[in-house]
């Protein structure tokens, strides 16, 4: 038992800290969430030949044949920064469950790609109302060009630029399928929306066939557990881009508050400031550890329902604490947008809520644990 | 003690719920307006509010604790309290007028020259918005370490320096502003206390975008902005203690607000994701209902002793500190029934957003008046008698401590 | 309106405040609670002398004739010296139903014998399991002489010194009855047991025949009024008890860490100890507001069934925030039992559970508001 | 990263396991004991503790992390973990040596002079229990403050004072003691750290009755005892940076002991009073595995660390507050699953007593250690590179601060 890195995923960590730090500094961030569409292209780029998009991807389509904890050291080094790129998207929610499910037609069609820089993926697990990704409500009926998808999804990242959105659907047989969907199909509406971390997202009206070839695996793809698969790798993926953002957000308050003087001396001296940062700091431990428990035991095909329920849910219970927690330390400077901590905050705010608050994933795990007795 | 409306306040109830009738809209409960976000909708809510004042002025009920001899109507802080719950229940925009009516009226009415006391009038009519001129980015918590600086030229003091954190600077005719006039005196003993004719050479109010969208604040940059002599409150060098009468009433003013929402709101919210039987959102509006009727117990508690001539510092404070966790966990609640629609802002959400808004509005109801830590200061001072935690600075000379201040 | 007491209201409060810190100063209660049965009848002596114990009792039977509102400032002053009397079992729980609903037998019988001091009441409102005293588990079978009580009820307050303790019970028709029941009798075992604040209670188990006169309000008392009155006045006494344990518990805090020196200055100066005490103080005006206002509502025949609840909430959920806070910073001297906080600590968690902790509280005030729509 | 049994570790498991199963009884998961109450109680766990001590001993378990020159096993911090994983499973006494094994042990083996290193074969065999005299009434977080004195008479040092909140004293056969050997110097710099044996004339042990009915606790009263100088650990006036050694292991012992009930136990007792489905019961119990789920993996990178050689100072302290918070949220989680029986004490309760007596221990767990808040002060320094809060009594002599510090 060893809860240390390796020395691989320290250089995998190492590299992606480089790039983030190098070209997603403050100003950079600013000036895409203002001028540009919320996509640093060049960003993208710059990750893609380091490399890192084909991270989590085997050698056979381009990438280096690591897996989800490494992916989770990328998204929490992204998270950090809060940098405006659909690594989350593109490589969790569409890239992974293709590499892992695809036909080999399905592979060498999109991996490549997404590897190079030249694709993004996502996928739609938002469910309106009771808002439970395993029961999808659009449906499927199979007809003579293939699958007819009617419904609607919200909130899908990134579908705005997506090549593919993974689609889960409920299929006229009463299996669940998971079709790649072109956003550009006539038949696709995509309603480009505002989301509290301001990141690119659109609902999908969707009313269209799609090609028999375009299911997830072919014919006899398990839909079902494609479906699972894809919710743990997109809750776990968010707890690492949550944890990232927290460490950054309170390395940056202890800065602020060291800085700031008020009484004549530093406000983090005060002791109920510096407990509320002491106690933030608390709070991304548990983060940390749940999330590479599940990461990792997820890699390894161990059991793992209960651990990724227990670590989205420190995500968003512990998550929103901490980013709470540094706007407040930031006083007036928390609310005024030319200064970077609201970045964080919102950003929490969305993952924290993002597939399930912290009451979703307890009352889920409640749930397993009366049943399973554990 | 006696809990209900007394005959004489049900008589004052029904008088001034018939005017309101006869002058202005019904609100819908369930239904609320944004924040105003752009100029634009800014610039009509101030105007609104105007308009709304001068409605108030020429009905008599403007000014309804003032004294007769201010042009006010001289009722009892309890009509005031009874006045406004009527208020609320009508669309009508207030607001504007909060640093004016909340905080320089009772200011110069306590502490002013009769001259300084002419404006009362023009604030009473609806004509003057003012706005304050207090906190700087090195003096927030720790207001007495300002550093715009007043040095006295003939009859005129000479300003310079930077404010920030003033809401409706760009609406306002009028300021009241803290500077520094001895800086070699401790640096609670070397600040004056202004009024400042906002449309003077030398100023200028850069918005200050917020997180919620709105630029509710500004910055405030003062650059040998001239002020008579007669424009001195008190006593130069005296700013400090009169600073505190108009504090101690901001604090009372927030906390004494009314809540920004009604439990319709939410339950109808709940009802509209579907989730009225969803146990944990229940237990959330219970909680939030909860807390909603203390608030307004509390404020029963604060008007009773100020009906008695008390200032209510401990009150004020403790009310102020509930408000605040009031609204965090209320907007948070109101987020977390949306599901999955929580994470959407603006346009594309709910109510175009309101909640978001209010949610993300939570640090600006936390810092007015005093952070948190402030409060809990104040509280552990004056409630509880602890000792003073001892300050380092305080009896230094300002300039020695500059230093170490920035 | 007005939230100030009334002249004559502090001078009860005054008298009830002399008396408990007169006669029930630390060591007394330290006394009672190591050599005596947990019952400090000179205390209780003093209080029936000093009038107090009438206070909320009619005139026509030897009482002052004041109110609930009066009860319960005499609750808040007990609980600021935790005395061990049975104030609330006597008077909230007993008398004034008995004041409210008895025939003038009942009210003859007992009543005097409060006022002097010569008699304890109680009333079994709690029950087993779910713990819903509005559904009496106890049930009521009409007899030759009389009627039939058969059942248990636990953790009944100074069941072993009443004269007689109020039972509601389900009777054979399906309406609820009221019944004042001899702990005496031999159908009633009276079983002493310990609980958190240390003072006497005892399970009763009922097997027993009482005369159809011992049925509260005779024949036709509508034992469902009855009880919801009965459940009222309890909860509200206890949200008084328990704002007197909270103030001189904060209070005491204050004084212990005022005088405390570590670091070469007093303990309340470190700010995340005095924002602690600021916490709890905090936490104590909901309690008396609410505490308050119900009590208000109550004596003036308003609809007070959610502002019941809502007290009962503050009490419970602040209250043992409170007595935690205090608990904590009075360190190592908290779990000293010769030392006295530990005293409020205790009571304080007794009060929050007795008659269902905050959580039942929001539930039934949920349904409530779900209801209502209020 | 490997979270997994390495193949190593397996056999290790397995090995140990055999070797517990074939010399002790397995514990029932779902039912656990009361502390020990009655003096009678303690003795006889203390009793048990050295017998099973001598049974680890004979059987070559002892001293599992020990080097062999000190008569231990010479294993891996990762082969003690393993071993207490699986001791724990077993209805064996331990905690009785806690201060001799995880304190004094190793302060011992770092700092003691060859004859002081001679307990370590009396502690290894479950001879000799240990205390520690550390605190004092107006010393608990400001340790430095101590006040008893020594002064050395001859080859020997004459003791006189008070101490408090010692573990175990009635059944101690030696005691690590700090004492004030220079009263001039700065409070840190004249502190001595002993070797103390209790049967000394002059000690008198009284014990403190605590909230959960047990005395735990002990008032230790030192009157003219004396201690060779031979039992000196360290240098005279050295004693702070050796207690340091001391407590850093005393905070490691405490987060990282194993939690004190399994979520079968809550699990059982929420079907036993028909709760299963509440939902907010539900929410509870899942919290609750959330935290212990946390308390597990943050144990597993305590031990990487340890084994790496490094001090884990910071997760120790993370661990020890949280364990402190899990503690208290589950012991009032499973009174609250009682609950109307929840308000029942001692021998009427549900398992006697077992959860109320759980719950009021939170205190003694929140305070060992170092409170919650020394805690918060070592996170924001060490984690956070917080600047220190200044200390007023830093430098000065100790006599010329005993005045603020009474």
């Amino acid at each position: 038992m060893n809860f240390d890195l390796s020395d691989e995923q320290n250089v995998v960590s190492d590299l992606a800290k480089q790039i983030f730090e190098g070209h997603a500094p403050v100003e950079r961030v600013k000036h895409v969430e203002r001028a540009g569409d919320g996509f640093d292209r060049e960003l993208w780029h710059e990750l893609a030949n380091a490399n890192l998009l084909g991270l989590c991807l085997p050698e056979d389509v381009g990438g280096s044949g690591f897996g989800l904890v490494e992916l989770c050291m990328l998204l929490e080094q992204q998270g950090r920064r809060v940098a405006p790129v659909p690594v989350w998207a593109t490589l969790a929610l569409g890239a992974l469950p293709i590499a892992e499910f695809g036909t080999p037609a399905q592979r060498t069609e999109w991996l490549p790609g997404v590897c190079a820089g030249n694709v993004v993926l996502s996928a739609a697990l938002n469910e309106r109302g009771a808002d439970d990704a395993l029961r999808p409500t659009v449906t499927a009926l199979r007809s003579e060009h293939g699958w007819h998808l009617q419904g609607v999804k919200p909130t899908v990242p990134s579908a705005q630029f997506a090549a593919r959105v993974l689609v889960p659907a409920r299929q006229d047989d009463g299996r669940i399928g998971v079709f790649l969907v072109n956003p550009a199909d006539a038949g696709v509406q995509v309603q480009p929306v505002k989301a509290t971390n301001h990141q690119p997202h659109a609902h999908l009206v969707i009313d269209t066939v799609v090609s028999a070839d375009d299911r997830l695996g072919g014919e006899s793809g398990d839909g079902e557990e494609q479906l699972h698969f894809m919710l743990e790798r997109a809750l776990v993926g968010l707890c690492a881009l949550q944890l990232g953002v927290c460490s950054a957000a309170i390395e940056q308050t202890a800065a602020y508050t060291s800085g700031r003087a008020q009484f004549g001396k530093p406000l983090s001296t005060f002791q109920a400031v510096g407990h509320q940062a002491a106690d933030a700091f608390i709070l991304t431990e548990p983060m940390r550890v749940t999330m590479l428990q599940a990461a990792w035991r997820l890699v390894h095909g161990l059991p793992s329902r209960q651990e990724v329920l227990i670590a989205k849910y420190w995500a968003s219970e512990a998550g929103q604490k901490v980013v709470h927690l540094c706007q407040h330390l930031h006083g007036g400077m928390g609310s005024d947008i030319d200064y970077p901590i609201h970045r964080y905050f919102l950003w929490g705010v969305q993952n924290e809520t993002t597939l399930g608050a912290g009451s979703t994933q307890l009352a889920r795990l409640g749930e397993l644990i009366a049943r399973e007795g554990r | 003690m006696d809990i209900g409306d007394s005959p004489e306040e049900a008589a004052f109830r029904a008088e001034a719920r018939a005017w309101l009738e006869a002058n202005a809209q019904r609100r819908d409960p369930a239904k609320r307006h944004k924040q105003a976000s752009t100029d634009v909708e800014q610039d009509v809510h101030a105007r609104a509010c105007q308009e709304w004042q001068r409605v108030l002025y020429d009905g008599g009920w403007a000014g309804l604790t003032w004294p007769k001899r201010f042009g006010g109507r001289g009722g009892t802080p309890w009509q005031a309290a009874i006045f406004a719950e009527e208020q609320n229940k009508f669309d009508v925009a207030v607001g504007a007028f909060a640093v004016a009516h909340g905080m320089v009226a009772p200011t110069l009415m306590m502490h002013g020259t009769d001259d300084q006391r002419g404006h009362l009038d023009a604030m009473l009519r609806g004509d003057d918005i003012w706005c304050q001129l207090f906190s700087e980015p090195e003096a927030g918590s720790d207001l007495a370490n300002i550093g715009t600086r007043a040095v006295l030229d003939g009859d005129e003091w000479v300003i310079n320096g930077q404010k920030v954190w003033t809401s409706g600077a760009q609406h306002s005719v009028y300021a009241i502003l803290l500077a520094r006039t001895d800086p070699d005196a401790p640096k609670h003993a070397g600040i004056t206390y202004f009024i400042l004719d906002m449309r003077s050479p030398g100023i200028e109010v850069r918005p200050l975008r917020q997180i919620t969208g709105v630029a509710h604040f500004n910055e405030v940059f003062l650059t040998d902005v001239r002020i008579p002599v007669a424009n001195v409150v008190g006593d130069v060098n005296g700013g400090w203690k009169i600073a505190h009468t108009t504090l101690s009433n901001e604090r009372a003013l927030i906390g004494g607000g009314n809540t920004a929402w009604s439990m319709q709101e939410l339950i109808a919210m709940a009802r509209h994701f579907g989730r009225t039987n969803d146990p944990i959102v229940r237990q959330g509006i219970a909680k939030a209902h909860s807390r909603a009727a203390v608030l307004q117990y509390m404020g029963y508690r604060m008007r009773t002793s100020i009906s008695r001539g008390e200032m209510p510092g401990v009150v004020a404070s403790t009310m102020k500190l509930f408000y605040a966790r009031h609204w965090a966990a209320t907007t948070a609640l109101a987020l977390s029934i949306q599901g999955a629609d929580g994470v959407l802002w603006g346009d594309s959400a709910l109510d175009d957003g309101l909640w978001q808004q209010t949610f993300c509005g939570q640090y600006a109801v936390r810092l007015g008046g005093g952070t948190d830590e402030i409060q809990g200061n104040v509280i552990g001072e004056r409630a509880l008698g602890l000792p003073r935690e001892p300050a380092l600075d305080r009896d230094l000379p300002w300039r020695e401590t500059r230093g170490s201040g920035r």
